[in-house]
């Protein structure tokens, strides 16, 4: 779909409703966005707080997208959820009908409803967040919040994202005020250094991944996902996908090229350098943010980057998906073993996280390159399995990804939180300070032994069953082909390996003693904070004993996807 | 098109160049802002010889303008780095590793 | 027999035998839970061990009438048979000695526990197999398909014999402990053999009660093993007797020497129960049952090992030369599992056993803890480490006769023959009157095996039985002497005691008369037959079935000339004990001066003691008691068999032994008189002055002295449990050799240490160097991340250039 | 829910219902805490006692099924019973949990944590024996882990941080290969009409689909030796046990108890209830190495006992020795050419033995480490060598101490015996060479089991420090003592009580795994059961 076709169409006014409709709670974070920056030109943030208005804004927008999910899951009948569907004014052909809109710039339906609901519970906890743990003052208040939103707009947006502009936009929306974000803490030296290593890394990450568009786009003569497959297959109609053909390295430099720029957000050894920096110079609940949110939001568009080439049967391109497959796989393997091998040694808590983060993304990688060789398998040359099987286990791997981010959010954003809280009371984040906190902050350090425990994936915490499902898709992808089962060995290895960091962090606060003189740090279970974690963690431990009804929603999800 | 791909080429690894090798933070910003156009140069020659269409030329346009706000963010930053380091040498960026 | 008669009698057998054996437990709970800590002057616990075991003799000798009464058995028959000289076989065999002339199967079912399984039915008298033995099942211990694992009874003539035998002793010697004892009835007792450091003295609260509980378990564990009705069982109360004799010995817990001791015990026990439990899983695997035989017409369908392993005429029927020969197994027709056991994996489960019996009864290369066993107090040495614990495996070895193939009884006889040799020749030299006897025990318990392997089923049992009492006796001979002279045991600090002690002395000297095997020559009377002591009767049996066997197997020539020197050499150690302990001069007046007569209650054990080791053999092979439990004889031992086995052995039967009888018992007379009248000159009559042939045989004396230095080897041999038999014959010869063989029990802990250290070294270390790998790798990681944003972004474009290569490299369809 | 289901959930889930309450006391009511604690193992005995009055032992199936949907997306049930095989170990969890609420009297500070973290363990265990789906037995499993963890962490002794991360490690490698194994299965038994074309976790199928041979051999052998290995560490067998000594070391005596009188019995319960019946093939393939393995860890356990110094650590190696039985008893099922097992009455013996010595472990090596801790807790070292003369100072203690230290041994009468003797009994059929070496066992045990016995307990005085400290035991440790005592004789006197509880079921798990051996074998000629003796 070319532009000016676009233009024709939001010009007939027939789609602009409807995406008006869908687009809603982005319009009132943007919308949230603007009230901030008033209320710090009126002055009146002595009588009506930012962070309130942010957290309001957030609600709403959350509010918006839950009613979307609720519409879109259970359709328009649920009496106790009228009053909100009617609020945000859904109805059947908007909300209720799956399908790009936007003129096909973006693409509404369950997987980006899913993420996009995830993405704004997310926001809401993270502002929760920040109000306990106070780290944007009254003055800039404005200022992070606006970043904040304006980021998650940027990957409400990378959720939905239909075309390879989107895409781009999008990774630049939510890079871009994260760069700004880490910054914050203006007068520490550690925050601009790790600032401007992540702009500078980020910039040049975004260059390649353009440049990389730029030849994908070129060479298939579109700009629009869906079309991607179908014009792969056309350019290669007849002859196979083999790099004597100028064409076919052109698109695969720059299917790598995208890749290498979504690897920058998603951390993958080896564009993973500015993690570990960015995230010890930045808040912890920046952090937080990073590790999570952006997270999802890459993956979001990884998973439609990888749908949108890989969803033809076409037997030439099945040497295309196989080593796309297997690339991922190996990225992933060597992600989640370097994450956990770097975090052994770390003494900064947030640096101990940050290759945390980088051993999870692996893992969550695993799972899109068990869904990427499932797709690309000939239904015929797999023992056992059908070409229905093969959907299912398909969709099993998207259901691992979805299972996996949402267990994470939980877990990841609980532990962040805990770090936040603590350094507010004794004021360091070295793991080397945690001793024996158990004794004075039990309810932090109990919940931040659920978030870890469900980080090594324990059972019965949440980590554990996001583990299993995609060890789950990578044993079926090894029927596909064998390597997928050396990276389930990889991933089991790894498991166990990542204890020992993990641990390390709950053995400095349960079995040693605090150390005379030092800071305590009292936090009752009854007090915002203490809430405010188990709140958290709670989740962690319910999605672990009741896996199924969000493995049946993201199972769902799938299918939509995946048709 | 060859030759306008193959100058957008020569423009992408002059920028890849820069950033490796530039001292300086804005230099290697400047690199990057060579690699984006290089590119838009790739778009808009997709666009006129090409099969993209007027797609090509939309995308270059959001570029341009992202490319400004990114700038703008990261010399945002890289003046607070020099507020706190009194330079901006990225070679002294280097108190955070472990 | 009707099968409800047999069932009638079976039960009341069953309830008798088994009140009798659970008093004891009774005993010891009461004893143990008493609360008799808190009065330790009471002599309460006393007197119930000695009710519980009292009535429990009362119970075997209504169990033992009750048994001759339903076996229709005339105890008495040689007074109608004339005398045992001519018709000691027939009298043997009881009531149907009539049947002595019928054909040789026929007599030997009259008396065997085997029988067929449908001779329930077979009215003929002489045939009727359910009158002599009696069995059943207690409970089940465990159940798996056809394989059934039960406690059982099993009830016979050799049975109640033992029953009553066990009891009498042990009640003489619970009697006499009460007086023996009686200086732990303090709260404060000091045992002046702890030296604790600083010369202090070492006080305890006396532990009177304690004993007698250890005792009265002791009681019922050897009970229960004689009355066990299957292998499995008899290894129960096997090990349970073990730990009973480990607590006794160990009685005195704070003496290193006793719980050493203690712990030899054991584990050279336990050295033979692996060989134990060895036969068990052979005879398991291949027969699937542990029940002796199964007389019980109401389950006639389930055969006893005996039953399986031989005909009911007693034949062991073989396939097969060599490797390849089987034994056919009796009595499974229709049961799927093997109908046939290798003969050589019988031998092995034969030989199996028999190793138990070894570490039990102290047969060679096993018979060093008995001597140090003597730590325990006098009365236990008695009780446990002559008469009874160490008789079982006399007693299984009989019991378990028909498993044994002639390979194993050959073993028996030369284990039998080495160990009594050098039991005596130790006990040559020995000065400990404690230990002399313990010594003596092990000769004389190698007699008894001797006589098993050699074919003299009934002269090695007969012996056990005249053993355990005068051999008890003896022991409690020397504790009265112990008690009198305050715990001096070493004989060459008496002498003369005579005087101050005379009815130790002369009840001493009956044992000593009887273990020599003395009699009155060429004097027999009518209904009594010779005149003698009951050891006479029963080494004559020996040495006659020994004698036997050799002029069958003259390349066997060995085990008859080795027992007939050694009953020299065993009256001349004998008496030099008696003279030495009893007469001559006092040689130490301290000891002499304040040593006294036992009081009452000690030495009216010895009385009854000395009769019964007078007259419990009375009228020989043809008197009651070889009446009684002769007719458990296994079947095929009377007829005796030729060229059997492998080996082509020649065992004797009845009539053949009956025919040397008489040559045999001369033969050991004369000798038993030669080394009385040695001892005399040595040490009575001062003619040869003992000192002086000690010089003579200086080196000779050294090692008897060092007990042939088998502690040095045993230490060794922990190195090979698994090859034990054979490391016994090279480790013993390189012994005999060199004399140098070091090593000790820490060569157990060297291993261990090594072992340990191989766990440290090598498990662990790998774990270590595991977790080494990874770190180092970890940290290069770390070197990696250097900090450097220039670096980082060069990263970026080496990254992509790699990615690409690596693209071009490994992409397919090339 | 059925009556079967409310009894076998509260079974489990009392303790960690009952922990959640213990966070509401006072953390000064210490002793309201602990009778509490007391009650609550009490009264889950009486559940299991109540679950026991329910069992029908001639049965030889699973029974008090039950069955509830809980992932419907993957077929995970929450799906709970018993047989005699499990009946038996979760009477023994219970009566252990028992002894060791009574024994944690010695436990003085954070006593809220370590009894909430001590309830908790008992659900995990009891969850473990009475799960019958694949995925609820890994949760369990798993769950087992944390409270350990801590348990040994935060209350042990001076190395406890090593001794947790150890044990925490070598469970958790076990466990990654179970989840492998576990997918394995989930996603081989689709292909079977027995799951209705569907992956299940559910046990009792995939015994159905291992019975009929439809894993083939290859899945079969790489799940069993994935599946044995996570066991084998839990057993622990060697090479996989020097987490053993350390964690036994370093635990609190309670801890001790229950990591050596049951957690170690989970590895053999999982050898039997999953490993066995899922993979007939791969057990028969391994059946020598197991038997081997577990005969090498009886001599090297053993040996290594008598080496050690500590008193505890003499006892942990003492437990490698006594599970090298179980790992023998199970795995003696010897077959011949054509396939056929060869005296399976055997094999069930050394079934019932292995099951027997676990019991009877759990309930000595449970009474050897609270002897250890008794005397630990008042001279506070534990080195053999500076012991001696108990007996004298501590008449009563040590008159039960040598009980139980001789029902380790495996003296007839006491509960030792019975499964050694079984086991070995069974093993000449199997291999007469094996045989004989796990016998010489019996030497060794008694060498290290008495000259300890004598080193501590015997001789004339006590040469170590705090002898002032040595006054004789309370009430409370009596009455251990006196509990374990009296099972120790009444499990030797009459062993059937228990083996009569497990004969059908262990009859029928051989049945079924000659069945599954020989349908493996050759698929075609499944459901044809060759069984000769």
């Amino acid at each position: 779909m070319s532009v000016n076709e676009i233009i024709e169409h939001a010009l007939k006014g027939e789609i602009l409703p409807r995406s008006v409709q869908i687009f809603g709670p982005e319009i009132a974070l943007c919308l949230t966005i603007l009230a901030l920056l008033f209320v710090r030109m009126f002055e009146i943030h002595r009588r009506l707080p930012t962070n309130l208005v942010a957290l309001l804004g957030a609600l709403i927008a959350f509010l918006g997208v839950f009613s979307q999910f609720m519409y879109v899951k259970g359709g328009s009948e649920i009496p106790a959820m009228m009053a909100l569907f009617q609020a945000w004014g859904l109805t059947p052909e908007g909300v209720g009908e799956v399908g790009p809109y936007f003129t096909g710039l973006l693409v509404h339906d369950q997987f980006s409803v899913f993420f996009r609901l995830g993405l704004c519970l997310f926001l809401v906890l993270m502002i929760a967040l920040t109000v306990l743990s106070g780290i944007p003052d009254s003055e800039d208040g404005q200022d992070f919040y606006t970043l904040l939103i304006g980021s998650s707009v940027g990957m409400m947006l990378a959720c939905g994202a239909n075309h390879l502009l989107t895409l781009f936009l999008a990774v630049e929306m939510m890079s871009v005020p994260s760069y700004a974000m880490v910054a914050f803490q203006k007068g520490r030296r550690q925050a601009s250094e790790a600032a401007l290593k992540y702009v500078i890394y980020g910039a040049g990450a975004a260059g390649v991944m353009l440049y990389g568009l730029s030849l994908v786009a070129g060479v298939l003569g579109t700009a629009s996902m869906p079309e991607l497959a179908a014009q792969v297959s056309t350019a290669f109609a007849g002859g196979s996908f083999v790099l004597t053909n100028p064409v076919a390295v052109t698109l695969a430099l720059g299917i790598l090229m995208v890749l290498a720029g979504l690897a920058f957000k998603l951390s993958l050894v080896p564009f993973h350098f500015w993690c570990p920096d960015a995230f010890e110079g930045a808040a912890a609940e920046v952090g937080g943010f990073l590790s999570v949110a952006s997270k999802a939001g890459a993956f979001a568009l990884l998973v439609r980057f990888c749908i949108a080439l890989t969803g033809n049967p076409d037997p030439s391109l099945a040497g295309l998906n196989l080593s796309l497959g297997i690339g991922l796989g190996v990225a992933a393997a060597v992600t989640a073993t370097f994450g956990n091998l770097a975090a052994y040694s770390q003494k900064n808590m947030k640096r101990l996280l940050a290759y945390s983060t980088i051993a999870h993304a692996g893992y969550m990688l695993m799972a899109v390159s068990a869904l990427v060789i499932i797709r690309g398998a000939n239904p015929s040359g797999v023992p056992g399995l059908t070409s229905a099987g093969l959907d299912a286990e398909a969709r099993r791997c998207l259901e691992a990804l979805l299972y996996y981010l949402a267990v994470y959010l939980f877990m990841n954003l609980g532990a962040f939180a805990i770090v936040a809280l603590i350094r507010n009371q004794i004021f360091s984040e070295e793991i080397e300070d945690y001793r024996g906190l158990a004794g004075e902050a039990p309810v932090l350090c109990v919940c931040m032994l659920i978030c870890l425990f469900s980080l090594v994936g324990l059972p019965p915490l949440g980590g554990f069953w996001a583990k299993l499902e995609i060890f789950a898709s990578l044993f079926q992808a090894g029927r596909v082909h064998w390597f997928m089962w050396v990276v389930l060995g990889i991933a089991a290895v790894n498991t166990v390996f990542s204890l020992f960091y993990y641990m390390r962090v709950l053995k400095s606060m349960f079995l040693t003693e605090r150390p005379v003189g030092a800071r305590s740090a009292l936090v009752p279970f009854r007090s915002a904070p203490g809430l405010y974690v188990v709140m958290v963690s709670v989740p962690v431990l319910l999605l672990g004993v009741l896996a199924g009804p969000l493995s049946q929603t993201a199972n769902n999800v799938a299918r939509i996807l995946l048709r | 098109m060859n030759a306008y791909l193959a100058v957008a080429a020569v423009l992408f690894v002059c920028g890849v160049m820069c950033m490796a090798t530039k001292r300086n933070g804005i230099g290697v910003l400047m690199g990057v802002e060579l690699v984006l156009n290089g590119a838009n140069i790739n778009f808009v020659a997709f666009s006129k010889y090409g099969l993209l269409g007027l797609d090509g030329q939309i995308f270059s346009l959001f570029v341009i303008v992202l490319a400004a706000a990114e700038a703008a963010v990261a010399l945002a930053i890289a003046l607070n780095f020099y507020n706190n380091h009194l330079t901006i040498d990225v070679d002294q960026a280097s108190e955070l590793k472990n | 027999m009707s099968p409800e008669i047999y069932s009638e009698v079976g039960s009341l057998l069953k309830w008798l035998l088994t009140a009798a054996w659970l008093l004891p437990l009774l005993g010891f709970l009461v004893e143990i839970f008493g609360g008799y800590w808190a009065d330790r002057k009471s002599k309460v616990p006393a007197y119930l061990a000695v009710g519980c075991i009292a009535t429990g003799f009362l119970l075997s000798l209504i169990a033992l009438g009750t048994w001759v009464d339903a076996a229709d058995m005339n105890l008495w028959a040689f007074e109608s048979a004339g005398h045992s000289a001519e018709h000691g076989e027939g009298a043997e065999h009881g009531d149907d000695h009539e049947h002595a002339t019928v054909a040789e199967h026929d007599h030997a079912d009259a008396h065997d526990e085997e029988h067929h399984e449908h001779a329930s039915a077979d009215e003929h008298h002489g045939n009727d197999p359910l009158k002599t033995a009696f069995s059943g099942t207690f409970y089940r211990l465990g159940k798996f398909g056809r394989l059934d694992v039960t406690l059982d009874w099993y009830i016979d003539g050799l049975t109640v014999a033992m029953f009553a035998m066990v009891t009498l002793i042990a009640s003489c010697i619970h009697i006499f402990a009460i007086g023996y004892m009686s200086d732990e009835l303090t709260e404060h007792y000091e045992d002046h053999f702890v030296h604790l450091p600083g010369g202090r003295h070492f006080h305890r609260p006396g532990r009177f009660y304690r004993f007698f509980a250890y005792l009265s378990l002791f009681c019922f564990s050897m009970l229960g093993l004689v009355l066990a009705g299957n292998i499995f069982q008899v290894f129960i109360f096997w090990e349970l007797v073990g730990v009973c004799s480990y607590l006794l010995i160990g009685f005195y817990v704070e003496r290193h020497s006793a719980s050493t001791a203690a712990n030899k015990a054991f584990i050279m026990n336990r050295v033979g129960d692996f060989g134990f439990l060895i036969g068990l899983m052979v005879i398991w695997t291949w027969f699937g049952v542990f029940q002796f035989a199964n007389t019980d017409p109401a389950h006639a369908d389930q055969a006893g090992l005996f039953q399986m392993v031989r005909t009911h005429d007693g034949t062991l029927v073989t396939e097969g030369e060599g490797m390849e020969k089987t034994v056919s197994l009796q009595h499974i027709e229709g049961e799927a599992r093997p109908s046939s056991i290798p003969y050589w994996l019988l031998t092995v489960a034969g030989l199996g056993i028999f190793a138990g019996c070894i570490g039990k009864s102290a047969q060679f290369p096993l018979q060093t803890w008995l001597p140090d066993a003597m730590e325990g107090p006098t009365p236990v040495s008695a009780l446990v480490h002559s008469a009874t614990m160490v008789a079982a495996g006399v007693y299984l070895a009989a019991r378990f006769y028909p498993m044994f193939t002639p390979e194993v009884l050959l073993v028996i006889a030369y284990v039998g023959c080495i160990t009594l040799f050098i039991g005596a020749t130790i006990a040559l030299v020995v000065t400990d009157i404690k230990r002399v006897l313990a010594y003596s025990t092990i000769s004389q318990l190698g007699y008894m095996m001797l006589a098993l392997g050699v074919g003299g089923w009934i002269a090695g049992l007969f012996h056990l039985i005249t053993h355990a009492f005068f051999k008890s006796l003896m022991f409690l001979c020397s504790g009265s002497v112990i008690h009198g002279c305050h715990h001096e045991q070493e004989m060459t600090k008496m002498g003369g005691l005579y005087k101050k002690m005379p009815i130790t002395c002369w009840t001493m000297f009956v044992g000593v008369v009887a273990i020599c095997g003395l009699a009155i020559p060429f004097v027999t009377l009518p209904a009594i037959g010779a005149v003698a002591f009951s050891g006479f009767h029963s080494k004559d049996a020996i040495i006659a079935s020994a004698l036997t066997f050799s002029s069958l197997n003259p390349v066997h020539s060995l085990l008859f000339y080795v027992p007939l020197i050694t009953a020299g050499i065993t009256a001349f150690y004998m008496f030099r004990m008696w003279f030495m302990t009893f007469f001559g001069k006092p040689k130490d007046h301290h000891v002499y001066d304040h040593a006294h007569e036992s009081p009452t209650v000690m030495t009216a054990p010895l009385l009854i003691l000395s009769f019964f080791a007078i007259f419990v053999a009375v009228g020989g092979e043809a008197g009651p008691l070889v009446t009684l439990y002769g007719a458990a004889e296994p079947a095929h031992v009377a007829m005796g068999a030729t060229d059997a086995g492998n080996i082509g052995l020649n065992l004797p039967s009845h009539e053949q032994i009956h025919n040397f009888h008489a040559q045999a018992g001369m033969a050991a007379l004369l000798v038993a008189f030669a080394g009385t009248l040695l001892a005399y000159l040595f040490y009575a009559s001062g003619a040869v002055d003992p000192g002086t042939v000690k010089r003579q045989f200086e080196s000779v004396h050294e090692f008897l002295v060092d007990k042939w230095r088998f502690d040095v080897l045993y230490d060794w041999m922990w190195q090979r449990p698994v090859h034990v038999v054979a490391s016994w014959c090279t480790a013993f010869d390189k012994y005999v050799l060199d004399g140098l063989i070091h090593g000790s029990a820490s060569s157990v802990v060297k291993i261990a240490q090594w072992d340990r250290k191989f766990d440290e070294a090598v498990v662990d270390r790998s774990v270590n160097v595991l977790g080494e790998v990874t770190m180092s790798v970890a940290n290069w990681f770390r070197g990696l991340q250097t900090g450097q944003l220039r670096q980082y972004v060069m990263l970026i474009a080496v990254s992509v250039v790699s990615l690409f290569v690596l693209v071009f490299i490994f992409f397919p369809g090339q | 829910m059925s009556n079967d289901a409310i009894l076998l959930s509260a079974t489990i889930f009392l303790p960690a219902i009952a922990a959640l309450f213990l966070a509401g006391f006072d953390k000064k009511a210490v002793e309201a805490m602990r009778m509490y604690t007391l009650a609550v193992t009490v009264i889950v005995f009486g559940l299991t006692i109540a679950v026991l009055g329910r069992f029908d032992a001639s049965n030889g199936d699973m029974q008090m099924l039950v069955k509830a949907s809980w992932i419907p997306t993957w077929n995970i049930y929450y799906q709970l019973g018993v047989d005699g095989i499990s009946m038996t170990l979760v009477l023994l969890t219970a009566f252990v949990f028992v002894l060791a609420a009574m024994a944690s009297w010695s436990i003085k500070d954070k006593v809220k944590g370590y009894l909430m973290l001590f309830l908790i363990l008992e659900t995990g265990v009891l969850g473990v024996f009475l799960s019958l789906d694949f995925f609820l037995f890994y949760v369990f499993w798993e769950v087992m882990l944390l409270p350990m963890y801590f348990l040994i962490g935060v209350w042990g002794g001076p190395r406890r941080e090593y001794a947790a991360i150890k044990f925490f490690l070598y469970t958790l490698f076990g466990g990654v290969l179970m989840l492998i194994a576990m997918l394995m299965f989930y996603f081989n038994s689709a292909g079977s009409e027995l799951a209705g074309g569907e992956s299940v976790f559910d046990l009792l199928t995939l015994m159905k689909i291992a019975q009929a041979g439809q894993f083939n051999q290859q899945i079969q052998i790489i799940a069993f030796v994935l599946l044995f290995i996570g066991f084998a560490i839990k057993l622990p067998s060697f090479p996989v046990h020097t987490w053993l000594p350390d964690a036994h070391v370093e635990a609190p005596t309670p801890i001790s108890m229950i990591l050596a009188g049951i957690l170690l019995k989970l590895g053999g319960y999982g050898i039997i209830r999953i490993a066995m019946p899922l993979c007939p093939y791969g057990t028969q393939y391994a059946a020598y190495a197991l038997v081997a393995l577990g005969v090498f860890s009886i001599i090297y356990g053993a040996f290594a006992a008598m080496a050690q110094t500590d008193f505890k650590r003499l006892v942990a190696y003492s437990s490698v020795s006594h599970m090298g039985y179980v790992l023998v008893g199970l795995a003696v099922w010897k077959i011949n050419e054509s396939g056929a097992t060869v005296g399976i009455n055997h094999w069930q013996m050394g079934l019932s033995g292995a099951m027997f010595q676990m019991l009877a472990h759990g309930v000595s090596s449970a009474g050897m480490f609270f002897m250890v801790g008794v005397v630990y807790d008042r001279v506070h070292h534990r080195d053999l060598n500076k012991f001696g003369g108990l007996m004298q100072k501590m008449p009563h203690y040590s008159a039960l101490a040598v009980v139980i230290f001789f029902a380790g041994l495996g003296l007839p009468g006491l509960c030792g015996f019975i499964g050694e003797a079984f086991v070995v009994l069974s093993t000449w059929n199997f291999s007469p060479l094996l045989a004989i070496i796990a016998a010489s066992g019996v030497i060794l045990t008694a060498g290290y089991i008495l000259w300890t016995v004598q080193r501590v307990y015997l001789g004339p005085e006590y040469k170590g420090p705090h002898a002032e400290d040595l006054t004789p035991i309370n009430g409370r440790e009596a009455t251990i003592g006196w509990i374990i005592a009296i099972f120790a004789v009444v499990l030797g006197v009459y062993p059937y009580m228990m083996l009569g509880m497990m004969e059908t079921s262990v009859e029928k798990l051989t049945q079924d795994l000659a069945a599954g051996y020989n349908a493996s074998m050759d698929p075609a000629a499944e459901s044809v059961t060759s069984v000769s003796e």
